[in-house]
């Protein structure tokens, strides 16, 4: 298949939408909704996959080509789909507005402009040719889309067959579909956009997608807020992207990423002061939509969307698209002193940060959303690295945890679809007999996310490790900050088996208990059928269920395996392509292939060795306190009750923010309202009232009175034949 | 032959004027009702005769070169031809809305419905008419004066009938007092220009204000005046405070302030057609005659009397729409209306033609501009006061914005006529107030004085605050809840007056233009005073420039 | 049938329509039928012009006379020696807004089917006459029409609003009017002035606004100083800019929903349309100094009504606020004049256009509402989404294009408005975009926070379910969703939003000229300057060197 | 006519002229009586006229007496005007207090 055919990819998505959206007018259509949905996302990732290796850079061997030291133009292929807004090349004039005359002139400006062009023209001499603003539905194809083109369209099928039976019955089917489509559109659009705004436009319209499905449940006003909060949140970040795009294309003249990068790692090229802001911009954005400090706060509360959503949106693929930005876009980053380092610290704290709050929370859901912040922390860990395997790491731990996170998710998706809604993992236990698939499934995934030796995690966290103790042991010009954080990164590996394994023990060992939920997924039906509550979670069977936590439909479960052998094997398997993939990709265009410490340190082997020490030591752990000896845990948890308040409370960073930032705008709303309608509104009623005081000064004049009259005017006229006099003189 | 022809073309109008008024006079006394009744149709057609017999003489036969058209101290100027057919055409549209106000009479209307014997001791028909008429001979008359004898009988002649029109055609002690106050602060004016003049006299020493009739290389006004201004004298000050006091007591017609403080009382009191006259009328012939006045001193005027001007537009414009704020009486806001409008017109006054003079377009002429903003204001102004006219509330006229209000379910027309003219009299485009504004206040700009511009910018505040009490009138009418008491009085001509007004509004926005007035205008706005005396060899725009030159000698009259 | 033919067509048809209407149409539904059909026929004349204009020219290239306009004509002479014309000229800004008027008016119409329960005929015409007035304004090529088409929008509105508004009408209608005239006023003697200007220059007296344009640059600086602040006393307040915007939000409120949509949709964009035509190229200099302060409002406004914005209980109210918030992005991009490219002032006018498609909508919507409920009260409603699922849908949609998200339309325009102020070091620059850009998310709060009040949440329905057709069912009865009629309201709306969200370039290329010919003065200014900037900094560093020197030689 | 009259006899009866004019304003404002007031116009009058004769003399010519003749003419006309007048006030107040008549104000 031609790679040309990948510009479809975006667009088939779109269409899906369209159509899920004609089927919301009837109920009835809305079963055709998942099917729509589930054959568009597996086309695109059937384009995705058949298309776009064709359009990559192979070495002689067939491989896919190291990108270091290439152009972004070699190692990838455009695809120009359609305008969007594209405005001409125009001539660049000199100071005094005319065009360069000679050939040094034309050269003195072409200087002055990135990427101008310098052209002959006849006898009218040169002129210089700068882009203007060129940002279309164009594909940028390099192995790195390629990967995330993998991750997007192959988890967004698997969640979305899931999602078929999940939302099964739901009133409204049709319209989850519609925004599932919607996301896969922007989704791809932003891992595919050859340009920043495209890049950009994506990053909105994931927004929005996340904004329409976490509040899919709109009756909750829980659930309207939670979407609230997320695309603001993002908002915040989005401003930061935006004002980065356009120092980006102060600095260089132009919005497309692969002659950005190119220009960037060009030898020519000088940095100042622009270079250095941009990543810190671009960061900005990077940080809203992964949900990084200070910008995670959404995301925990966005799993009040529906299970599925949490799996794809909100643990798979969106959260992610931060640490595709600053992998795309690396070489930027590069280009300033600080930026990277910054991102890995955020990385680095964040991933720390979240994980204690994850042991704490009681929420099967929520504990996950803070592992997910944790996760992507390491990513950003990753990716906030000077060399390549962090990078790899990265980038690769974005594919694992695709799986194992989606996994995870589906699974307590599946708990919840069991038992109406409930996920205290308190009021749950012993659940094994009753889930059988699930739980086994929801081990597959722990397992992976604990970094168990040989589970798709620990490859992939493991890289991310490696690449900071690498770079933090630098033999030339070591940085022992980054000792400190890979440091970091370990103890957080001993507190996600801990809090993963936590839950897991919590819910499905132990005593056979459970409390069934009240149905939080929103009373759809109530209004139309007050009888009829939750029928729509639930399958024909329902009644059967009705008090009991119970397994769920083939449907959904299906998926869940492709999911677990994910979380399980790809580690092994998909090593070495997204190795390869990686380093053919723009993130590495001008970062060096050789370690930077000497070669008989063995770091991979002692890494491994002690993360999967330290894995095992956090499953222990939390095998002793929460199945085992649950007591136990009772009785620390009561020894240690004021630090766990605090984690509980999340450090209370809701309320901190919600007091620092959102109540003194809200207050300056208030009195901004008054100031327009007292102050503002009141200056212009004074004007208006200025000429009522005239009228009312200017009445006694009007008396009624004949002499009154006679008087005044001879006042007037006196004083005015006086006038005269003095003025003649 | 052709010297007669041009004399009577000079005083033709005026002259028919007065015989219709003498017929109106006598044919108001028949016995026979029906005679009685015909005396506003000969007054129509004094007027129709004062409109087209005019217009067929300079079609029939264009003004030759090199004669005198100066009867006595009149001068046929192409400003007073302009203003002559104004005067008489808004007439016409003025004697349509008073044509039944002697029928409404209490006592016309006992007289008539007892069918008693007729009684001139009773009845004031054919009387209203004549006065109707002289008044209107004498603004024609002002607009033609050159010589301060003749303005001061062109003033009087105008405003003596208006007191008597005031007191006889509404029987109520309101009209009475208006015209205590009318006439006695008049009289006060009178002897205040008079004095003016008298200054005026001694200090040139001749009362010919641009031309004199007998013997060329007599002296006028303004060759005195010019020759002093040549030479870099100061003007004396007797003719200053003359001019002053002569300004001071014409303003009374033009109810500019300070003179203004009868008219709210004066209009208010008086029977609404009868407003919609003495808005108009006096008004015209004021500002006809401060122009004649103010040319003689040529623009840039002196600095005293431009300051004096000045200040006085700006209390003018000012007064007269701060109080018109505060008025709950729509006829009284109208009247306060009246002196604002009187205020944006000193601006064209001020302004004056210095800036044409020096080869600029007509839009530079402040005299263009207060020809044009009289038509726009007239039309305006009657059609509004027409509207008003209209009402009766239990049998009295309406005025107050509760009688009015929701006119525009009842009267959908009446409330459409009233609507055109309170946004012409806004100056809202396309409306003819709106060209007003335009052919007003330019010139002050060539003026090139930042004082003008800063008039400018006062005078359009004002129209904004004058928007306030036009709106609440249009609103009360189209926003307010109908009034069962107020009633349409049947007056098919008044309703018709009006309504051809408003088009009128509408039409010269538009077309003013196309139908010709603006090149009238442009025809009239030359230098005021100046006669149809041209030289033989030249054509009219040459001579423009040329006449100027040619002032004759100051110092004959003089020893 | 020729292009000025129809460009004059544009303006007579639809006064010739409200004429008609008031004449004519004695039955209700006729008035509606007959501004039904004639706005569809302006319509589609003004399609016709529009695929006239797109054909002049290749590539997005089209031909642009002397006057920078496709189509131009000289039209009749209005008053010769006043130098009044009816000239009319299209240029690409001006076929852009027109093409707005001419698209929303049907829809306006087809939405006040139901709006109005008497005086129907009045109603109608009001309208027609507004549209006429509307497209004059923007077709105007003789300064006098313009002003006289600007001016003329008021009373139709006055109207509009006075009659068939709501419980504060008169006031609304009142201070509207006022406000704005007093403002235009202004104008007017600012308009005035760079005419008499014009005549010294070039010797005759004319309003044409392309000679006037020429003329007045040649003015020194405080006298376009003084011009620009008389053309800002009266397009500021048409923006409005802060501090004078206090008309809108009462305006607005009080409006009927047609009144509302005209009123966001065209008339606020005949003030940024007045800076952009005439402030620009007409004062560049003084555009240049005066700059900064204006961004300065420009960016309060932003930030200022986007708070104001937030803690509305009405709806309309947050609307309109958040219309000021928005056009103050449009003003920025105006006055982001920059030596090097003109994003923010295409941007601007993208702006325009796009803002009148979102917010008119918006308008729209809320007028479905309001007509089933009574009640414009946000706290009253709640959760509508379960009972109008397609009015829920259009409204987000629309609220989604109100705050910028990318892929509808209004994101370009506030995107490249904002561009254009980060990249315009001369004049705004980087801090402005920022604070600019903070407006963005502020933006993003308040239209949440209402559509959250609204359409999430628990069902909720205001109490008095009064006097709509749904009365015979008591209020708890299931309001009607969007019924067709309404439908066909919205999705052309809808549709547009979309397209030109997806595939703005044809529009922009198209914009570029004209843009770039209204800019080029103000541009030129900045060259000049530069210029001169750089003798004074060599000359500087020659007296420093000096001074080095003769300190080294003590 | 030989002799103009100038100087101190010019000024003398331009004086009383003016001093004529300023008693009727005096007279005009503070008397209440409206014939007394209408005098008092009346007096203005005779104030105008001596200063025009006066003027004429001085000028040497004789348009200021013309012009004397001519204001007369209309003083008389407004007299007669204001005789009718003030007995139609009388007849419906039975006063001639001009203060009485302020009915219409503000």
């Amino acid at each position: 298949m031609d790679v040309s055919m990948v510009k479809w990819i975006p667009w088939i998505s779109l269409l899906s939408a369209a159509i899920c959206g004609v089927l919301c007018f009837r109920r009835a259509w809305g079963v055709w909704a998942a099917p729509v949905t589930i054959t568009a996302i597996a086309a695109s990732f059937v384009v995705a996959m058949l298309a776009a290796p064709s359009g990559l850079l192979r070495d002689d061997d067939g491989r896919i080509a190291d990108a270091l030291g290439k152009s972004p133009h070699d190692i990838g292929q455009t695809v120009k789909a359609i305008d969007w807004i594209n405005l001409n090349e125009r001539d660049a004039l000199m100071d005094d507005g005319s065009p360069p005359a000679t050939l040094e002139e034309a050269r003195g400006l072409a200087d002055q402009h990135q990427s101008a062009r310098i052209i002959e023209s006849g006898e009218a001499g040169y002129s210089v040719r700068v882009p203007g603003l060129s940002a279309n539905f164009s594909y940028y194809i390099d192995p790195l889309t390629l990967l995330m083109l993998f991750v997007v369209c192959g988890i967004g099928s698997l969640v979305a067959i899931y999602g078929a039976g999940y939302m099964k019955g739901d009133k409204g089917y049709a319209r989850f579909f519609a925004a599932v489509s919607i996301f896969i559109f922007a989704m791809t659009s932003m891992v595919m956009g050859d340009n920043l705004v495209l890049l950009f436009l994506g990053w909105e319209m994931v927004g929005l997608a996340s904004y329409l499905l976490i509040g899919y449940y709109f009756k909750k006003p829980s659930a309207a807020a939670a979407a609230r909060k997320a695309f603001i949140v993002n908002r915040i970040g989005d401003l930061g992207f935006a004002l980065g795009i356009f120092l980006t294309y102060m600095r260089y003249d132009t919005v497309v990423i692969s002659e950005v990068l190119a220009m960037a790692t060009s030898p020519e090229h000088v940095a100042d002061w622009r270079d250095y802001w941009i990543p810190f911009l671009l960061m900005l954005g990077a940080l809203g939509k992964s949900a990084q400090i200070p910008l995670y706060v959404w995301l925990p509360d966005a799993m009040e969307g529906p299970t599925p959503v949490s799996a794809l949106i909100h643990a798979a693929t969106m959260v992610t698209s931060g640490v595709y930005m600053i992998a795309r876009l690396h070489p930027l980053f590069e280009n300033s002193p600080y930026a990277l380092p910054t991102v890995a610290t955020i990385g680095g704290v964040t991933a720390f940060f979240a994980a204690t709050i994850a042991t704490s929370q009681f929420d099967l859901k929520k504990i996950y959303a803070y592992s997910t912040v944790s996760q992507l922390g390491y990513m950003f860990l990753g990716v906030g690295m000077g060399v390549r395997y962090a990078i790899f790491g990265g980038l690769f731990h974005l594919l694992t945890h695709a799986f194992f996170k989606a996994l995870l998710f589906l699974t307590s998706g599946n708990v919840m679809h069991g038992t109406h809604g409930q996920l205290d993992i308190r009021k749950l236990s012993g659940l094994r007999h009753l889930m059988p698939f699930t739980c086994w499934l929801m081990l597959a995934g722990c397992l992976s996310l604990a970094a168990f030796p040989l589970t798709a995690g620990f490859f992939s966290k493991d890289a991310i490790l490696v690449g900071v103790f690498e770079q933090g042991l630098a033999e030339t010009d070591p940085n022992r900050w980054y000792v400190v954080l890979g440091v970091l990164g370990l103890v957080t590996a001993f507190l996600t088996p801990f809090y993963a394994f936590r839950a897991w023990f919590r819910v499905f060992m132990g005593p056979e208990k459970y409390e069934m939920g009240t149905e939080a997924h929103g009373d759809e039906e109530e209004h139309a059928h007050p009888s009829g509550a939750d029928s729509h979670l639930i399958d024909e069977d329902h009644h059967a269920h009705d008090d009991k936590p119970h397994e769920a439909s083939w449907l959904m479960l299906a998926p869940l395996f492709v999911l677990a052998l994910g979380a399980l094997f790809v580690g092994i398997i998909g090593y070495k392509p997204v190795k390869e993939l990686v380093e053919g990709s723009t993130a590495v265009i001008s970062t060096g292939k050789e370690s930077l410490i000497s070669a008989d340190l063995n770091l991979t082997l002692i890494i491994q060795i002690a993360s999967g020490i330290i894995a095992t030591l956090g499953i222990l752990t939390a095998a002793y306190f929460h199945w085992l000896n649950r007591q136990a845990g009772q009785n620390l948890a009561d020894r240690l009750a004021g630090p766990i308040r605090v984690l509980e409370n999340k450090y209370w960073v809701d309320e901190i923010y919600d007091l620092a930032i959102v109540k003194p705008l809200r207050l300056l709303g208030w009195i901004f309202q008054l100031v327009d309608t007292l102050l503002v509104g009141g200056l212009v009623k004074l004007f208006g009232w200025l000429p009522r005081l005239l009228g009312q000064l200017a009445r006694p004049s009007q008396s009624g009175v004949l002499h009154g009259y006679g008087l005044s005017m001879l006042a007037g006229v006196a004083l005015l034949v006086l006038l005269i006099l003095l003025a003649a003189r | 032959m052709t010297l007669m022809g041009e004399k009577l073309a000079t005083i033709g109008p005026e002259m028919v004027l007065s015989v219709g008024a003498l017929l109106c006079l006598f044919l108001g006394l028949a016995r026979s009702a029906r005679v009685r009744h015909a005396t506003p149709l000969i007054a129509g057609v004094s007027l129709v005769l004062c409109i087209v017999g005019p217009m067929a003489w300079s079609a029939a036969r264009p003004a030759a070169p090199g004669e005198i058209a100066l009867v006595l101290g009149l001068a046929a100027t192409p400003m007073a031809a302009f203003l002559k057919i104004t005067i008489a055409s808004i007439g016409l549209l003025l004697l349509l809305v008073s044509y039944r106000t002697p029928d409404q009479l209490p006592q016309n209307i006992e007289i008539e419905r007892s069918g008693a014997a007729f009684d001139p001791g009773q009845t004031t028909r054919g009387e209203f008419f004549a006065f109707f008429l002289m008044s209107l001979a004498g603004a024609m008359l002002c607009a033609g004066a050159d010589g301060l004898v003749w303005l001061f009988l062109a003033l009087e002649l105008t405003s003596l009938p208006t007191y008597i029109m005031l007191v006889t055609t509404r029987q109520s002690t309101l009209a009475r007092e208006a015209t205590v106050k009318y006439f006695f602060l008049g009289a006060l004016a009178v002897a205040m220009f008079l004095y003016g003049f008298t200054l005026i006299y001694g200090a040139t020493g001749v009362t010919q204000l641009y031309t004199t009739p007998v013997t060329e290389g007599l002296a006028t006004v303004q060759s005195v005046v010019a020759e002093w201004r040549q030479e870099g004298q100061p003007l004396p000050l007797m003719l200053l405070v003359g001019m002053g006091l002569a300004i001071l007591g014409i303003s009374f017609k033009i109810a500019a302030v300070p003179m203004h403080l009868y008219t709210a009382d004066v209009y208010q009191g008086a029977t609404t057609p009868m407003t919609a006259f003495l808005a108009f009328v006096p008004k015209t012939a004021g500002f006809a005659s401060l122009v004649l006045l103010l040319g003689t001193l040529g623009w840039p005027l002196p600095e005293p009397i431009a300051a004096m001007l000045w200040i006085m537009a700006v209390l003018t414009m000012t007064v007269g729409n701060v109080l018109g704020l505060m008025q709950t009486s729509v006829k009284r806001a109208l009247a306060y209306s009246s002196i604002a409008h009187s205020g944006y017109m000193l601006v064209g006054l001020l302004a004056g033609s210095a800036a044409m003079e020096a080869g600029q377009p007509v839009v530079a002429s402040g005299i263009a501009g207060i020809l044009f903003y009289l038509v726009a204001y007239g039309v305006a102004n009657l059609a509004s006061f027409g509207v008003l006219g209209c009402l009766k509330r239990q049998g009295e006229e309406a005025e107050t914005y509760q009688d009015i209000s929701g006119l525009h379910h009842r009267h959908p027309w009446l409330a459409a006529i009233m609507l055109i003219s309170l946004l012409s009299l806004i100056g809202l485009p396309p409306l003819v107030g709106f060209l007003g504004k335009i052919y007003l206040f330019a010139p002050a700009f060539f003026t090139g004085e930042p004082a003008m511009i800063w008039l400018v910018v006062i005078a359009l505040i004002n129209s904004a605050i004058s928007a306030v009490y036009y709106l609440r009138i249009a609103a009360a009418i189209y926003f307010g809840q109908p009034s069962e008491e107020v009633e349409r009085d049947e007056q098919t001509a008044r309703m018709t007056g009006s309504g051809i007004a408003a088009t009128a509004a509408v039409v010269l926005g538009l077309g003013a233009g196309a139908l010709g007035l603006t090149d009238m205008l442009a025809k009239a706005a030359d230098q005021p005073g100046k006669v149809l005396i041209q030289p033989a060899d030249t054509d009219g725009d040459e001579a423009a420039s040329e006449d100027r030159s040619n002032i004759p000698s100051a110092t004959a009259g003089r020893n | 049938m020729n292009a000025p033919t129809l460009m004059a067509l544009l303006i007579i048809l639809p006064a010739l329509s409200a004429v008609l209407i008031w004449t004519c149409a004695h039955r209700s539904g006729l008035a509606w039928a007959w501004s039904m059909i004639s706005t569809t026929l302006i319509f589609a004349l003004s399609l016709v012009l529009f695929v006239w204009s797109w054909r002049t020219g290749a590539d997005g290239e089209r031909l642009i006379n002397s006057a920078g306009d496709f189509f131009h004509t000289q039209g009749v002479a209005w008053v010769d020696n006043l130098g009044l014309r009816f000239s009319m000229g299209m240029d690409s800004i001006t076929m852009w807004l027109v093409m707005l008027t001419t698209f929303l008016m049907p829809l306006v119409v087809l939405g006040s089917r139901s709006a109005v329960e008497s005086r129907h005929r009045e109603f109608f015409g009001w309208l027609m006459l507004l549209q006429a007035a509307m497209i004059g304004t923007f077709i105007a090529r003789d300064l006098i029409f313009f002003y006289v088409c600007f001016e003329f929008t008021l009373i139709p509105l006055f109207f509009l609003i006075g009659v068939f508004g709501s419980t504060d009408r008169l006031k609304a209608a009142r201070v509207f009017f006022l406000y704005t005239f007093t403002g235009s006023m202004l104008t007017f003697a600012g308009l005035l002035y760079v005419a008499w200007y014009s005549a010294g220059i070039t010797g005759s007296w004319t309003f044409d606004i392309a000679t006037l344009t020429e003329s007045a640059q040649t003015m020194s600086t405080s006298q376009q100083g003084m011009v620009l602040l008389a053309l800002l006393a009266g397009f500021a307040v048409k923006v409005p800019l802060f501090p004078v915007h206090t008309w809108l939000p009462l305006a607005h409120t009080e409006a009927p929903t047609a009144g509302s949509v005209i009123l966001a949709g065209v008339l606020l964009k005949l003030g940024t349309y007045g800076l952009i035509r005439f402030a620009l190229p007409m004062v560049p200099e003084a555009a240049v100094d005066f700059a900064p302060y204006i961004g300065v409002f420009a960016v309060i406004g932003i930030l200022y009504t986007a708070l104001i914005c937030w803690v509305q209980k009405d709806i309309k109210k947050l609307i309109a606020y958040s219309s000021v918030s928005h056009l103050g992005f449009c003003v920025l991009g105006i006055f982001a004049i920059a030596g090097n490219q003109h994003l923010g002032q295409s941007g601007a006018v993208l702006y325009m256009v796009n803002h009148g498609l979102a917010t008119g909508a918006l308008f729209l919507c809320v007028g479905m509402i309001y007509e089933r409920f009574h009640t414009r009260e946000m706290r009253q409603y709640g959760g509508i989404a379960a009972v109008m699922p397609v009015w829920s849908f259009f409204f987000v949609f629309f609220c989604l294009a109100s705050v910028g998200l990318p892929g509808l339309n209004g994101f370009v325009g506030e995107f490249l408005t904002t561009m254009g102020t980060f990249l315009s070091r001369e004049t705004l620059g980087i801090g402005y975009a920022v604070a600019a850009a903070f407006g963005m998310i502020l933006g993003a709060i308040y239209i949440l926070y209402m559509v959250g009040k609204i359409i999430f949440g628990p069902l909720k329905l205001p109490e008095s379910n009064g006097h709509g057709p749904d009365d015979q069912h008591g209020h708890h009865a299931k309001p009607r969703d969007l019924n067709s009629r309404e439908i066909t309201t919205l999705v052309p709306l809808a549709a547009a939003c979309l397209f030109l969200g997806l595939y703005p370039t044809p529009m922009l290329r198209s914009l570029d000229r004209s843009v770039e010919q209204l800019v080029e003065p103000a541009r030129q200014v900045l060259v000049e300057r530069s210029r001169n900037d750089e003798h004074a900094d060599t000359a500087l560093v020659q007296i420093d060197a000096r001074k080095l020197e003769e300190g080294t030689d003590r | 006519m030989s002799t103009p009259l100038s100087g101190m006899l010019l000024s003398h009866f331009l004086m009383t002229g003016a001093i004529l004019f300023g008693l009727g304003l005096i007279g005009f404002v503070t008397r209440r009586n409206l014939i007394i007031m209408f005098l008092c116009t009346e007096l203005m009058f005779q104030g105008v006229v001596i200063s025009l004769v006066s003027l004429s003399l001085h000028h040497g010519n004789f348009e200021g007496q013309t012009f004397v003749i001519f204001v007369l003419t209309i003083a008389a006309a407004e007299a007669a005007l204001a005789l009718g007048l003030v007995v139609l006030l009388y007849r419906g107040r039975k006063t001639l207090d001009g203060t009485a008549w302020a009915l219409l104000r503000g």
